[in-house]
């Protein structure tokens, strides 16, 4: 993303001008379109640019490439001015051709393919003016576009694409120098960067699995940033002279889904009853080490479109869950099986234990990854346990997925089938009046949770602990961190 | 001897065709598709069958497989489903630093266990005896993240003496190697232990003494050799072990190694990476299994006039 | 006279080694009548205890056969095998390593009884186990003692209560009374006399004590690196002996009488031939006193120089 | 130095033999009171604990309580009595550690014990067989598990057992390479015993040190191996608890509540020290050279 | 003369986890410098525990010196200390050993066998010493081309032959020859025996013989004991006791009348009758009188004492007692 430099101060008199900043998973490709991962697109972040910078502290976008961008009344065209002064890392100044060429090879990735149902084409208005033909309107785009838009160099790509995803060129603010598989990957200041040099030289990006090692590491200073710590860890890096940890709710939630096509479950009063039993206290209490949010508004929170005073969810009540159960004949308890992911078998022990106290008896079945989502997809289980990311602040994205009766392979694994509510979302999803947008979302999570297809549990804790002495890192919901604007 | 190691070698390639099947239909086995593992939970239908055409996972499964073995007689693993990247290009990147780990354990870990071994058996039911029992049964017992960590907090945090994470220097390996050790050290010792005790009540050991040879000479030269073929093959099972089974330690200590790829590998069912990183190290245990078994050869030779009369 | 119950057909076994093939037997051709005692003599290492296991089908023959009553035993497998097992018996050389050093007295004798399945109950085998105990002068009270606990002509007693124990037809007897003193040995040798006399035991007796060699052998062979250099009645080779390895021996027995001290004995000289790769021609010539330049280019068989007295010796092949 | 005693020695069988000299080894009998503690605390603590009220109802509040007289090893993370939770899960991992190596040890055991006596092809191929199990990484095979027999706790001993095959079968072959060549070997063929027999009779005594030391060291392995084999889905489903996972679910907070780990290992270790005293008492036991 | 080895009053005891097996029971034993004993005896007698008891070879915590003294040139060699007995054993004290099958390492080469012996009291270059071990195989008669042969692949009188080639290797002041020829052939025994007669005769070399072989006694020993139970019951030069003139111990006069005689054609053996002594259960008395045919009534109560016959002649027997100086 291009970097609005808000922040003020900027101290590059420090003597430090290196960072090793480490991340928990191993990253697979350097390629931006061939990814759909916030570990890969933090990288991305630093050596790419796009058309449009996503300000993931504010949430807001912000110009990037393109000076300036300008959605028609009807939102079914999107104007933008390209900056002329970006180069790329190879002295290649940045095209309107790289441009169109990146635009159409992000169109085209099986990884981004989705982001793009909404653009029809975007075309070379001349030189430095783009356009983007719209088939609807979507509130989506400018984030899709900042988020996923990167810009490439088409010479260099097509040259040789395998060795662009393991070395790329880009124009962002850092050089993409070296990657060493499975341990590091180092980049440096770009000098020529139109906006300044990064004030920070080199910058190395560590790859520590373990979140114990990570805080070592932490300690013994040979990483300086850490992203997504664990809970457990927290009061200990808050307690440590010269760590600092920074947190902000994130932008996943975790929820425990029924499925409604079970047998047992499509009976509605189980399921009110399940979501009645749910302590969400105890369950961030338990798994999550106190450090979590209580999700109370489903996916939404307070700023997002459908956030409203007015909802009200069902409060935890044991008596009236027993109740409903009884009225569903199942007066003498029932057993269920819930699925997990083996990292939240935690989760799901406290999930467990609350079931127990209106009568029901969870059996946990915990699976390996691809065994957990090849259940969900295919239906195969009665609870399950796990989490939904938001990408955009805009929850249109997010609902497609996880609400619409056809979107059971990819979200809407409670197989929630409301003509109703597909409806609303599919207006919601082009409606450019947010006025009208509000009321369509407000009504969507009123009917979802009236449903009682899941119940929304918590919030987790978005983090990143570092150096005391390193400045200008903020925590980020989506768990992107823009290293331009870190500092000594 | 050397018809038997030609034999031996001839027989790598059965068992490695053997192991590829096996992997192969395991992979295919588990109900996932790696495309939907890679684009992850939002893709849709469209978005994983384009990739699986891309990656070939869509072709039937007795055709992958011979694809694969097609690319492997040529020199060529394939392409990680995951990164696209030559397979061979991150094995090569990180087998060394497996394969160094596997070795420095399998030394240290020998180094310690068999004098200890020795020394407690020479010292049977003394009070050295029970002491280093309990202490390598307390080994044994940690669990290797946990030993990993309390070196970590005692050398890189408390002393300072020692990187926490890392794997390109010796120094980074210090740690590691003894973590990994430990368990392996438990039971070596504990084996050369039950296996020098059968042999220093032998007859040959009383004419070793006998002669006035020193009781150094009678327990190194006489004792230890007579009893060293079922070391000699924990050993080798212990460093087939480290070569594929590192996974933990590669994550306590961050380093990159083939047992993270594996790992990796699996959970994603990138079937080329898992087969050719289990191939590989495949073939080092074949070769190390062949060397225990040569060195059967060396140690007694009424087993190499097995080999050699092929009985 | 009696049939020949077992014929040795130009037996061979050769070992691999680093330095090449050791001729441990090479071409060696016999048989033994039943109920006869064919007693084999020669120097240590001349492949006599090899002789026996292939007799025995302890080892594979590297070719020639062994016919046992007719069939050829090298060749046989499985049932058949087992069959033969009952049949023929050995008595180990060497005691101490022979026995298993984690049985029992008892186990170890009641091995071949349960193998075959001889009695149905532990009684009865137990029975027969203290009766062969008895037999060879084990006392009843070591029935559960191990082996090393035992001095070397017990453990010996308990090879031969094993050999004894099924009743074989024929048992090669490797060494039986070496390790046994001279009463002992007395004792074991009167029983083996017995039995034969009473069940028509065919032996075949290696040893290299000569006195009880020739008390016991009906005929002799005297066996010199890997092959037979003379063949006769027990009787007929110490009146007259032929071959002069067979002087050197007897004239190298140790009488058991002080007049005879410090009598010069005729102590062989001369390079040991090795057993790897021999050289054609007479494997004795390096040592002969009465070898010639022919001697050792010569190829040897045994031939009868007198009725019944055969010898493979070149100084003989014109005489008769 | 008259010796009264003089009724021949009372004959036993191979075992009361085993039994009688094992009963004279003070540190074996000390072994096998633990483990039969352990044991009987594995039985009885079904009968003394309410598995409701003791051992999976959450105490949140008071998770992560250090030892103190009302919880003598502290809580988990839910809260729970980990002393109480050791005790519920010692039948599951005595399970899966003694099920998982005494099928590896019979099956590998035998494996080797054939190939190692047979030599030949039959070798050679056993051996391969072994070799490809050797170099199948433990979690692929307990993926294949997973997906062809679902994930339980049979499936995980299966799993375990398969897996301890290996070193059963190599560690038997190399002693029967090493023994066969024995003349009493030699000479129980002569007398007709057939390769079973030898190998029950003959080999396998002698083989039985090596394998008591793998078996004892095999326990502890199966048991912390297994709990690493927990994220398949293989194993005991939580709540129950089992030492294994104990040690696995200990995991993020080791550094800050070390009892979580220690206490779970410490068990695992007094089981396999139990276990290596009674090896070593049953090895001795069977050795007639140290009758003493 | 000088005695190199005196045993006083010896009682051993193996010591199992049954029985106790009192395999000696108050050995009194000379050899003068220079001179060869024969001991003679029964298996179990107790002829090897003597042998080890003098090296301090019996299998620890089970065999146990219970009381007397070994000297050996004078010292006690139970008093000394590891390092001390080591020097002596191979150096100043041989064994042959009377098991070869399992006396010999299998994993090393006979030659290196024979080479460590020497090595370890010899400082000799590699080239002396591969060469010395190259002649001492050639004087036992095994062709020196095999010395990297292992063990195993060896006949069980090669095997012997090494065990006695690595006793002599060292040259030493006493050898114990643990029935050393049971394994060989007349000839090779003859030279073996040869050669030992020679080391004696050159370094007044000095022997214990154990053997059962009568013949070998009589063709090299000086004095000869023998054992039963042990205990020694006839002792003397070899010439008293192969004299048939004089009155000798009924156990001795069994043993010889059981040795088959190349003369004469007999049938029928006789043994001494009965079982030998069982040393867990030893009998009252005289250890023999269960099996003696001149047994008297004070034999089966009283331990006889040794009677001197004249000369260098002692025999343990009641019926001698009026005899006694
Ligand atoms: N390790 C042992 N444990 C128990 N008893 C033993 C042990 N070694 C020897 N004995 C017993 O001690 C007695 C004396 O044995 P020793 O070996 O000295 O006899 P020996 O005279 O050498 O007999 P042989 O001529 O048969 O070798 C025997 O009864 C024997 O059973
Ligand atoms: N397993 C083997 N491997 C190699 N060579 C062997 C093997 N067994 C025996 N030999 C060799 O075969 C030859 C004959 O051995 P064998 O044991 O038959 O001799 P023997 O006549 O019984 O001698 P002894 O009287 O000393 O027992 C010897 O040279 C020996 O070294
Ligand atoms: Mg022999
Ligand atoms: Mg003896």
């Amino acid at each position: 993303g291009s970097k609005s430099k808000s922040t003020g101060e900027k101290k590059g008199e420090s003597s430090r001008d290196s960072l090793v900043i480490g991340m928990a998973a191993e990253i697979s490709t350097l390629d931006p379109h061939m990814h759909s991962n916030i570990g890969t697109a933090n990288l991305m972040l630093a050596i790419f640019e796009s058309l449009l910078t996503h300000d993931f502290v504010t949430d807001e976008i912000k110009p990037g490439l393109a000076e300036s961008y300008e959605v028609s009344e009807d939102g079914m065209t999107i104007d933008m001015t390209l900056r002329t002064d970006f180069k790329f890392h190879n002295g290649d100044p940045v095209t309107m051709e790289d441009v169109l060429y990146s635009m159409e090879r992000t169109m085209e990735s099986a990884f981004q393919n989705v982001f793009w149902d909404a653009v029809d084409n975007v075309e070379a208005v001349d030189d430095t003016h783009l356009r983007f033909n719209l088939n609807q309107p979507d509130n989506n785009l400018p984030y899709y576009i900042a988020d996923f838009a990167n810009i490439v160099p088409k010479a260099v790509v097509e040259a040789d694409p395998d060795g662009f995803a393991r070395a790329p060129i880009g124009c962002g603010p850092y050089k993409f120098v070296n990657w060493s598989q499975g341990m590091q990957i180092d980049m440096e200041a770009d000098p020529n960067y139109p906006d300044g040099e990064a004030p920070i030289k080199n910058v190395t990006w560590r790859f520590i699995t373990d979140r114990s090692t990570a805080l070592v590491a932490l300690e013994t200073g040979e990483v300086d940033a850490f992203m997504t710590m664990n809970g457990a860890d927290f009061d200990q890096i808050r307690n440590t002279e010269g760590l600092t940890l920074k947190t902000v709710s994130g932008n996943n939630t975790y929820y425990l889904s029924l499925n409604m096509e079970d047998e047992v479950l499509s009976n509605d009063k189980v399921r009110e009853a399940i979501c009645l039993a749910i302590d969400k206290k105890s369950v961030i209490d338990g798994a999550e080490y106190g450090e979590a949010k209580i999700a109370d508004h489903g996916f939404i929170r307070e700023g997002q479109v459908g956030y409203s005073d007015n909802f009200k969810e069902a409060e935890r009540d044991v008596e009236r869950g027993k109740a409903l159960l009884a009225e569903a004949g199942y007066a003498n308890g029932l057993s269920l099986e819930l699925k997990c992911q083996s990292s939240k078998t935690t989760h799901a022990q406290v999930i467990q234990a609350n079931l127990k106290e209106i009568g029901i008896d969870v059996e946990i079945v915990q699976l390996e990854n691809s065994a957990f989502y090849a259940d969900l997809e295919n239906g195969d289980f009665q609870m399950e346990f796990g989490g939904f990311g938001q990408y955009t602040p805009d929850p249109s994205s997010t609902f497609r997925y996880v609400y619409r009766s056809d979107g059971v392979m990819a979200g809407n694994y409670y197989r929630l089938n409301s003509p109703e509510i597909d409806e609303l979302l599919a207006r919601g999803e082009v409606s450019t009046d947010p006025e009208e947008r509000q009321k369509i979302y407000e009504e969507v999570i009123q009917l979802v949770e009236d449903a009682h297809c899941c119940k929304y549990i918590y919030w987790p804790t978005a983090n990143i602990a570092h150096n005391s002495d390193l400045k200008g890192v903020e925590a980020t919901p989506v768990g992107e961190y823009d290293i331009y604007n870190y500092y000594w | 001897m050397g018809r038997f190691v030609l034999k031996r070698l001839l027989q790598v390639i059965p068992v490695l065709i053997g192991i590829s099947i096996i992997i192969f239909t395991i992979m295919q086995l588990s109900p996932s598709n790696p495309a939907r593992l890679i684009l992850g939970e939002k893709a849709t239908e469209e978005q994983i069958e384009a990739l699986s055409a891309e990656l070939g996972t869509d072709q039937p499964a007795v055709k992958q497989y011979f694809n694969y073995m097609g690319g492997l007689l040529h020199g060529d693993l394939g392409n990680s489903y995951r990164t696209r990247m030559p397979v061979m290009d991150e094995i090569v990147d990180r087998f060394p630093t497996t394969f160094f780990l596997a070795i420095l354990v399998m030394v240290v870990s020998t180094a310690i266990s068999i004098p200890l071994g020795v020394l407690s058996s020479l010292r049977q039911n003394s009070l050295f005896d029970a002491i280093t029992t309990i202490i390598a049964l307390l080994l044994t017992a940690m669990p290797s993240f946990w030993l990993g960590l309390m070196l970590m907090l005692i050398f890189a945090e408390k002393l300072q003496w020692l990187p926490a994470i890392g794997s390109t220097e010796f120094i980074h390996f210090i740690m590691p190697t003894l973590t990994l050790s430990a368990a392996n050290i438990a039971s070596n010792m504990r084996m050369t232990r039950s296996s020098m005790l059968e042999v220093i009540r032998q007859d040959y050991i009383r004419t070793a003494r006998a002669k006035g040879a020193p009781e150094k000479v009678v327990i190194v030269k006489h004792a230890l050799k007579n009893a060293l073929i079922p070391v000699v093959t924990a050993i080798g099972m212990n460093f087939g072990w480290s070569l594929g089974g590192a996974v933990l330690i590669e994550s306590v200590f961050s380093m990159k190694g083939l047992g993270t790829l594996l790992l990796n590998g699996v959970r994603t069912k990138d079937v080329p990476v898992v087969m050719s990183a289990v191939l590989v190290t495949s073939l080092i245990f074949c070769v190390v299994t062949l060397l225990v078994d040569i060195s059967y050869g060396f140690i007694d030779p009424r087993i190499k006039a097995q080999y050699e009369n092929k009985r | 006279m009696s049939e020949k119950l077992i014929e040795v057909v130009d037996l061979k076994k050769y070992f691999k080694t680093r330095q090449g093939d050791l001729h441990a037997v090479d071409g060696i051709n016999f048989s033994i009548n039943r109920g006869e005692t064919l007693g084999i003599v020669g120097e240590s290492g001349c492949g006599k205890s090899t002789l026996g296991r292939l007799v025995m089908r302890l080892h594979e023959a590297t070719s020639g056969s062994v016919y046992y009553n007719g069939t050829d035993i090298t060749k046989l497998k499985g049932s058949k095998l087992k069959e033969l097992r009952k049949e023929m018996q050995i008595i180990f050389q060497d005691p101490y390593s022979s026995l298993n050093p984690r049985m029992t007295v008892s186990n170890l004798i009641a091995e071949p009884l349960n193998l075959n399945k001889v009695y149905k109950t532990k009684q009865e085998t137990e029975a027969r186990v203290k009766e062969l105990m008895e037999t060879v002068g084990l006392a009843p009270r070591l029935i559960n003692a191990y082996p090393h606990e035992l001095d070397g002509g017990r453990r010996q007693r308990i090879g031969i209560a094993r050999a004894l124990a099924l009743n074989p037809k024929v048992i090669v007897c490797d060494e039986p009374v070496s390790a046994l003193d001279v009463s002992i040995q007395a004792q074991i040798l009167n029983l083996l006399m017995d039995l034969q006399d009473e069940y028509g035991l065919t032996y075949l007796f290696i040893t290299h004590d000569l006195s009880v060699v020739k008390h016991i052998s009906n005929r002799i062979a005297v066996m010199y690196l890997g092959q037979c250099i003379e063949l006769a009645s027990s009787k007929e080779i110490f009146a007259n002996p032929i071959h002069p390895y067979t002087k050197a021996l007897l004239s190298a027995i140790p009488v058991a009488d002080t007049s005879v001290r410090g009598k010069k004995q005729e102590i062989l000289k001369g390079e040991v031939v090795s057993p790897i790769n021999p050289k054609p021609g007479c494997r004795f010539a390096p040592r002969c006193a009465y070898a010639t330049e022919a001697c050792t280019s010569c190829e040897l068989s045994l031939r009868e120089v007198e009725p019944g007295h055969f010898v493979s010796c070149r100084l003989f092949d014109g005489e008769k | 130095m008259k010796n009264t005693d003089s009724a021949p020695r009372k004959s036993r069988s191979f075992i009361q033999d085993v039994w009688y000299r094992f009963k004279k080894e003070k540190l074996a009998i000390l072994g096998l009171v633990i483990l039969l503690i352990i044991f009987a605390t594995a039985i009885l603590g079904g009968f003394l604990l309410d598995y409701e009220k003791d051992i999976i109802t959450q105490d949140i509040p008071n998770k992560l309580a250090s030892p103190s007289f009302q919880h003598i090893f502290g809580t988990d993370g839910f809260g729970r009595d980990i002393f109480y939770r050791i005790v519920w899960g010692a039948r599951y991992s005595l399970l899966i550690g003694f099920s998982g190596s005494i099928i590896g040890l019979l099956v590998g055991g035998l494996m080797g014990a054939v190939a190692g006596y047979m030599g030949g092809t039959v070798d050679a191929v056993f051996m391969r067989i072994i070799d490809m199990f050797i170099a199948l990484p433990t979690t692929i095979l307990a993926v294949a598990i997973v997906s062809v027999l679902g994930p339980s706790l049979t499936n995980l001993i299966v799993a375990i057992s398969i897996a301890n095959v290996p070193s059963y079968a190599r560690l038997t072959r190399s002693s029967v390479l090493t023994i066969k060549d024995n003349e009493f070997i030699e000479a129980s063929t002569a007398v007709g015993g057939n390769g079973v027999h030898i190998m029950m009779q003959h080999i396998l005594p002698n083989v039985l040190a090596t394998l008591i030391v793998q078996f004892t060291m095999g326990v502890g392995w199966s048991i912390t191996t297994a709990a690493g084999l927990s994220y398949l889905g293989l194993g005991v489903t939580p709540p129950d608890p089992e030492w294994g996972n104990m040690l696995s679910e200990g995991r993020d907070v080791m550094r800050y509540n070390s009892n979580l780990v220690i206490f779970p290992g410490l068990f695992i270790m007094v089981t396999v020290l139990a276990l290596n005293l009674v090896g070593d008492g049953i090895r001795d036991a069977v050795d007639p050279k140290l009758k003493n | 003369m000088e005695n190199i080895l005196e045993i006083k009053d010896l009682h051993v005891q193996y010591q199992t986890s049954e029985d106790t097996n009192y395999a000696l029971n108050g050995i009194d034993l000379n050899i003068q410098k220079g001179e060869t004993l024969g001991l003679v005896g029964e298996t179990g007698a107790g002829k090897t525990t003597i042998a080890l008891s003098i090296l301090r070879l019996l299998q620890s915590g089970v065999g146990q010196i219970k009381s007397g003294d070994i000297l050996f040139e004078g010292k006690s060699l139970l008093e000394l200390n590891d390092t001390e007995i080591r020097k002596v054993r191979g150096d100043k004290i041989s064994m042959i050993f009377q098991d070869p099958m399992s006396s010999l390492n299998p994993v090393l080469t006979v030659g290196d066998q024979i080479a460590e012996a020497i090595d370890l009291h010899r400082s000799l270059s590699k080239q002396e010493l591969s060469d010395m071990v190259d002649s001492t195989l050639e004087l036992v008669g095994i062709p020196k081309s095999r010395k990297n042969d292992y063990p195993h692949q060896f006949s069980g009188g090669m095997k012997q032959r090494v065990i006695i080639a690595i006793a002599l290797s060292t040259n030493p002041e006493l050898l114990i020859a643990d029935e050393p020829t049971t394994a060989l052939d007349v000839t090779i025994q003859a030279q073996v025996l040869h050669l030992m007669e020679e080391l004696k005769q050159k370094l007044n070399m000095s022997m214990l013989m154990i053997t059962h072989d009568l013949g070998i006694v009589a063709q090299i020993c000086d004095h000869v004991a023998i054992i039963y139970a042990g205990k020694i019951i006839e002792y003397g030069t070899v010439y008293e006791i192969f004299d048939k003139s004089r009155e000798h111990h009924p156990y001795t006069k069994g043993l010889f009348g059981s040795i088959p005689d190349l003369t004469v054609e007999t049938r029928r053996l006789t043994p001494v009758k009965g079982l030998m002594a069982d040393p867990a259960d030893l009998p009252e008395g005289c250890y023999f009188h269960p099996r003696c045919d001149e047994c008297m009534e004070i034999c089966k109560n009283k331990v006889p004492d040794s009677c001197g016959m004249g000369g260098e002649h002692y025999v343990r027997c009641h019926l001698f007692k009026e005899r006694q100086v």
